[in-house]
């Protein structure tokens, strides 16, 4: 018996890479279509954030994500502006990451075939192109954003666009994003909601979620969306289901999986320890 | 030195700048007028750059719901208004202004308008003068004020954020001191840190099974501190070794960092006297790809089962790779990194792990580096105040609250804000 | 874009998702071209989007147009190339100290006033209590453990002065509360890890269907071929080496 | 030469440095002219500072390629890599899509870019079951600590874990997602507000260190 139990603490990981790759498959293969109930708070509290938000209203987002971590954030940042659009505010994404315009472009097509039809480019929401040096966009961007932003990303002059009336710095906004799985967020809060005083909240990877619970507490962040469930649950605030709730069944079968083997391990440990 | 006094001088000039700036909100009457509304008055807005001008007048028993008051602002030519000047009567009052009380007096019985001037006139100009005035709306009752002059000027210091500037303040003086203090012989005391003993208990178990140990210094190059710390590691490591008499592994990333390892492992048998028995092949590169390295260093301690493996450094995704073979072939592994995100699968397969500034400290008790010696003591300053500061302030927040002493209340509350 | 270059699409993307995975099996060529052609790509998409972003409107436009302040910027910035050249590579130091010089003025009074200043207020804060009630009790009790954790978690990065006593046991505690964070952390990344995986196996699988030829089993099938092949062409009597 | 070498970049980093900083304590008109300035110069700076990760990706590559390092075959695909996103995107302008039509760009960005990028990371969901199962040990209390929290997190966060802690634990009237909550609203606060000092002193450290030129490995060896 303690031969088995040792050979089968040492198995070969193949193994056991193949026994997740087969339960990862069923329910993409085979939905099993589990309920999505219990909402964490900080997403309902950005979803209360917006919703309260009076039509016209102004939001911010930068979305700083790479395709690296695409199925958490992407579906974040697409029910966002979703919401946002049904609740006729104006929305003016924007990107400090290189390698995330290719995911805007991506939104930008979709807005008038299923995010947002009927809305307007420049009237409703504006697409602004990539710059580099993060800080320095942040500290312009509380002063006067025309200094560093003088042209949206084909080109055309910001500054007399209509979705960009009234809107000088971040003082004229009234509410910041950013949804990034990397440090931007934390330079946001810095950079400008905490100097300029500007209303901010996120989005990150479930990796980096944990990290911000300080800010949550002080009120420096006024909401939070944590990875795929994050974006599970704000599909399931406005009522869309994308690909946000559709990975939770994955997410379900191999968080159980992880378990029962962290579990069983340490069983076969004591046993071996013990008897 | 004469940077330090040179930083004083600066700092001494931008206290003598807002001492002379602090305001008040401070209502003067003008006893010739005989309008209702007295008490008007118009002022530079404080703290600002020169494009606002503050306005305010007492509140008072008029202030009741369904009145309202709606400012008006003149270059000498018509009155313009916004409608964010015009506002019911109970609200934009001094208690309404963010500014803590060493720069605002927010218990001041009165109104306060901030009049944002290029926004209403779009052909403001620096150091013209504005004429301002208040009119009082309440059903078929109104007023209005006297004429107000007042002409927006920039500010020197934005005596709101003194609390951050004396924080700095302190935190540049403490620095000063502990970088001349590092610099001297036997530097500065760090305590030893319980890690370092986990080292000794490895080598001397490899010592006894015979078999190897491993050491890698992660994928950093040699500009970062955990890479600087764990070569300070490394020579404790090595001198430990080659007493016993142990073979040593080290696996390399960089090849700026191996010719570094190289020279510490060295000196580390020239100070033990086994310059016969160091071999030149303990350091090796193996590959500059993070993925390949992490595999082929798996490959060899799958092969050799090490007695013990050190996981010190910089380690991003591969630590998880690293970690679970060593557990798997049985070894004492001690790990130690500043990535927070790779922390908690070093802590749950290394026998011990050395977290964050831990690594850093190991590091400074081991090298004397008077660098990392200095950094870590300023950080040390900062965490006893930060203690401090968080058991006494709760302690008197929870006090002043109980016993409703507003002033202590208001005042704790505001010292640890930011603005 | 036609269909045919979509279903080649699908091809490149699923062969190229089913090499990197191939590494799981055993470090070996396709995974390794994959690799670098991903070092390759992600470079060549910064390149381009700085291209077209930045310096085309920021700089080549502008100084058409007659404004020669950006020579200024760019000049700087073309200075820290110089670092590839060693007898001017001190050149590069004059861009690099404006970079630095301005970075690290910006980041001091913004770490002390969102790091220092903010997390101690907000730690203090909700000990605001006039009385302790039943609905106030529990909030009461969960700040004290913020407030408490917070100075033991300090207390054990604290190196000036010997563990003994009183401040051995408070470390002792704060490294419990580091235990919670870290394992809350690592529960978390279990997700966040199995997420990126489920959207690459939900790209694998679209490729698997019939519009793309069933191109995902075809190549999975080739990789698979290729292994045992491998295999027996390299085959080494001792050393079974450990799949990384 | 050592002046033009070492001390004026010292001198400018020292007067950039403290300019940049007075600005948050002086609002006048001038100091948010020179920020305005400085941030209009680092931005377009910046993106010259991304030529040095290209250049040295390319010479380390070039190099391995000229001196027929092991496995030097492997660095041409650096290259068709980058030109593979590089020539569609000067063919087309930077642009995605032309109407309705993906450009070659698009192409590139969607099925090579994307499926490349995706996957790098998502392997690691492999590392971490097979780490779960080989090398996740309870020895210590503190380790076992560990493992509650994440017990109770990745049960919380899925459904099927809220079921199951349901159908065993239900009798306690405990949810397993308000435990997470508490978890996430005061333990995790404690710990990773303690770790946040240090490294928010550190970071001030660092950066006097390079304000007053003591820190000055970014210059380089003389």
């Amino acid at each position: 018996m303690k031969n088995f139990i040792e050979k089968l603490l040492k198995i070969d990981r193949r193994v056991i890479f193949l026994a997740l790759t087969l339960l990862l498959v069923f329910p993409i293969v085979r939905p099993l279509g589990l309920p999505n109930k219990n909402i964490g708070n900080e997403v309902k509290a950005l979803y209360e954030k917006i919703e309260g938000l009076p039509p016209g209203s102004f939001i911010m987002m930068s979305l700083d994500y790479d395709p690296a971590t695409r199925p958490e954030l992407h579906p974040q940042a697409v029910a966002v502006i979703r919401h946002a659009m049904r609740k006729n505010l104006r929305v003016m994404i924007l990107t400090l990451n290189a390698g995330a315009t290719g995911l805007i472009d991506e939104i930008g097509e979709r807005m008038p075939k299923d995010i947002a039809p009927g809305k307007v480019y420049g009237t409703d929401y504006v697409i602004l192109p990539y710059q580099p040096n993060p800080v320095a966009v942040m500290t312009q961007i509380g002063m006067d954003m025309y200094k560093i932003y003088d042209k949206d990303r084909d080109g055309a002059l910001l500054k007399d666009m209509p979705v960009m009336k009234g809107i000088r710095n971040v003082k004229d906004m009234q509410l910041g994003m950013c949804i990034t799985g990397t440090a931007m967020l934390d330079y946001w809060v810095a950079y400008t909601a905490d100097k300029f005083k500007f209303p901010f909240a996120g989005g990150t990877t479930a990796v980096s979620q944990m990290g911000y619970a300080p800010y949550l507490q002080t009120g420096q962040l006024k909401g939070l969306m944590g990875g795929m469930k994050g974006a599970a649950d704000y599909e399931t605030l406005i009522g869309v289901k994308e690909k946000g709730t559709s990975g939770i069944d994955a997410l379900s079968l191999a968080h159980m999986m992880v378990l029962i083997l962290i579990v069983a391990a340490n069983i076969m440990m004591l046993w071996l320890k013990y008897l | 030195m004469l940077k330090t006094r040179l930083n004083f001088a600066i700092i001494a000039v931008l206290f003598a700048a807002q001492a002379a700036l602090a305001a008040t909100p401070a209502p003067k009457a003008d006893a010739a007028q005989k309008q209702e509304l007295s008490g008007f008055a118009a002022k530079d807005m404080p703290y600002d750059k020169g494009e606002a001008v503050l306005l305010t007048w007492p509140s008072g028993p008029a202030d009741v719901p369904g009145a309202s008051y709606q400012v008006l602002a003149s270059s000498g030519g018509a009155w313009q208004t916004a409608a964010e000047l015009q506002f019911p009567a109970d609200t934009k009052l001094a208690a309404d202004f963010e500014l803590p009380f060493w720069a605002w007096d927010r218990r001041a019985q009165a109104h306060a308008v901030q009049v944002e001037l290029p926004g209403l006139f779009p052909d403001f100009k620096l150091g013209d003068e504005y004429k301002f005035k208040v009119k009082y709306v309440n059903g078929k009752v109104t007023a209005e004020s006297p004429e107000a002059q007042a002409a927006p000027r920039p500010n020197l210091f934005n005596l709101a954020r003194l609390n951050n500037l004396v924080l700095l303040v302190l935190i540049t003086v403490v620095f000063f001191w502990t970088v001349s203090h590092a610099k001297r012989k036997g530097g500065l005391f760090i305590r030893r840190i319980a890690g370092l003993d986990a080292i000794d208990e490895a080598i001397g178990r490899a010592t006894e099974m015979g078999r190897p140990i491993f050491y890698s210094t992660g994928i950093g190059g040699m500009s970062g501190v955990p890479t600087i710390a764990s070569t300070a590691i490394l020579s404790e490591v090595a001198k430990k070794v080659a007493s016993y008499d142990t073979q040593l592994k080290v696996p390399h990333y960089d090849p700026i960092v191996m010719t570094v390892c190289k020279e510490v492992v060295k000196q580390a048998y020239t100070e033990m006297e086994r310059q016969d028995s160091y071999r030149d092949d303990t350091n090796f590169f193996v590959s500059q790809d993070q993925f390949s390295y992490a595999a082929a260093v798996d490959g060899m301690i799958h092969r050799e089962k090490p007695a013990a493996c050190f996981f010190i450094g910089y380690f991003m995704a591969e630590s998880l790779l690293l970690a679970e073979v060593g557990a798997t072939t049985g070894a004492i592994q001690i790990a130690g990194t500043d990535q927070e995100s790779q922390l908690p699968f070093f802590f749950t397969s290394c026998d011990y792990t050395l977290i964050g500034e831990e690594l850093y400290a190991a590091g400074a008790y081991l090298s004397k580096e008077p660098m990392i010696q200095s950094t870590l003591k300023v950080q040390d300053f900062g965490k006893a105040f930060v203690m401090v500061s968080v058991a006494g302030g709760s302690l008197l927040l929870m006090a002043g609250t109980w016993f409703k002493w507003e002033p202590l209340v208001t005042a704790i509350r505001q010292i640890f804000k930011a603005y | 874009m036609s269909e045919t270059m979509m279903i080649f699409g699908g091809w490149v993307a699923a062969g190229l998702t089913i090499f990197l995975f191939s590494f799981l099996y055993k470090d070996n060529p396709f995974f390794k071209i994959a690799e670098h052609l991903y070092l390759g790509a992600g470079m060549g998409w910064v390149f381009q989007t700085m291209l077209f972003q930045t310096w085309i409107p920021k700089v080549w436009e502008p100084l058409r147009a007659g404004d020669y302040y950006v020579l200024i910027p760019s000049l700087l910035g073309l200075t820290l190339v110089t670092q590839f050249f060693p007898k001017i590579s001190w050149v590069s130091r004059y861009g690099f100290t404006f970079i630095m010089g301005y970075g690290s003025g910006l980041v001091i009074p913004l770490t002390i006033s969102t790091d220092l200043m903010k997390q101690i207020g907000g730690t203090i804060s909700p000990f605001m209590v006039s009385e302790i009630t039943r609905g106030n009790a529990t909030s009461l009790l969960n700040a004290a453990i913020v407030a408490i954790g917070f100075i033991c978690v300090l207390f054990y990065f604290f190196f000036s002065v010997e563990h003994k006593g009183v401040i051995k046991k408070a470390s002792n505690v704060g490294i419990y509360f580091l235990m919670l964070y870290f394992g809350a952390a690592f529960g978390n990344t279990v997700m966040g890890r199995f997420s990126l995986l489920y959207g690459r196996f939900d790209d694998l699988y679209k490729y698997s269907g019939e519009r793309f030829h069933y191109a995902t089993f075809v190549i999975l099938g080739a990789m698979v071929l290729y292994f045992i092949v491998d295999h027996f062409r390299t085959r080494k009597p001792a050393v079974e080496e450990e799949a990384a | 030469m050592t002046l033009i070498k070492k001390h004026i970049p010292l001198a400018i980093c020292f007067i950039v440095g403290l300019l940049t900083l007075s600005t948050y304590y002086i609002p006048t008109k001038a100091s948010e002219n020179y920020i305005e300035v400085m941030n209009k110069w680092e931005n377009i700076m910046a993106g010259f500072a991304f030529l040095l990760g290209l250049f040295s990706l390319f010479f380390s590559h070039y190099n391995k390629m000229k001196r027929k390092v092991d496995g030097w075959g492997y660095s041409l695909f650096v290259f068709v890599g980058f030109f593979a996103m590089v020539i569609p995107s000067v063919l087309s302008h930077g642009r995605q899509m032309v109407g309705p039509d993906l450009t070659g760009l698009g192409w590139g960005y969607r099925f090579l870019f994307n499926a490349l990028s995706g996957t790098m990371f998502s392997v690691l969901a492999f590392y971490i079951v097979s780490t779960a199962y080989r090398a996740f040990r309870i020895k210590s209390a503190q380790a076992g600590v560990l493992f509650v929290a994440a017990l109770i997190v990745i049960v919380g966060k899925v459904p099927l874990g809220q079921m199951i802690w349901e159908t065993v634990l239900g009798w306690t009237h405990v949810g397993v997602t308000d435990i997470v909550q508490w978890l996430m609203d005061v333990p995790v606060v404690a710990g990773k507000r303690g770790i946040l000092m240090g490294l928010a002193i550190g970071g001030i450290v660092t950066a006097l260190k390079i304000v007053f030129g003591i820190e000055r490995q970014y210059m380089g060896k003389d």
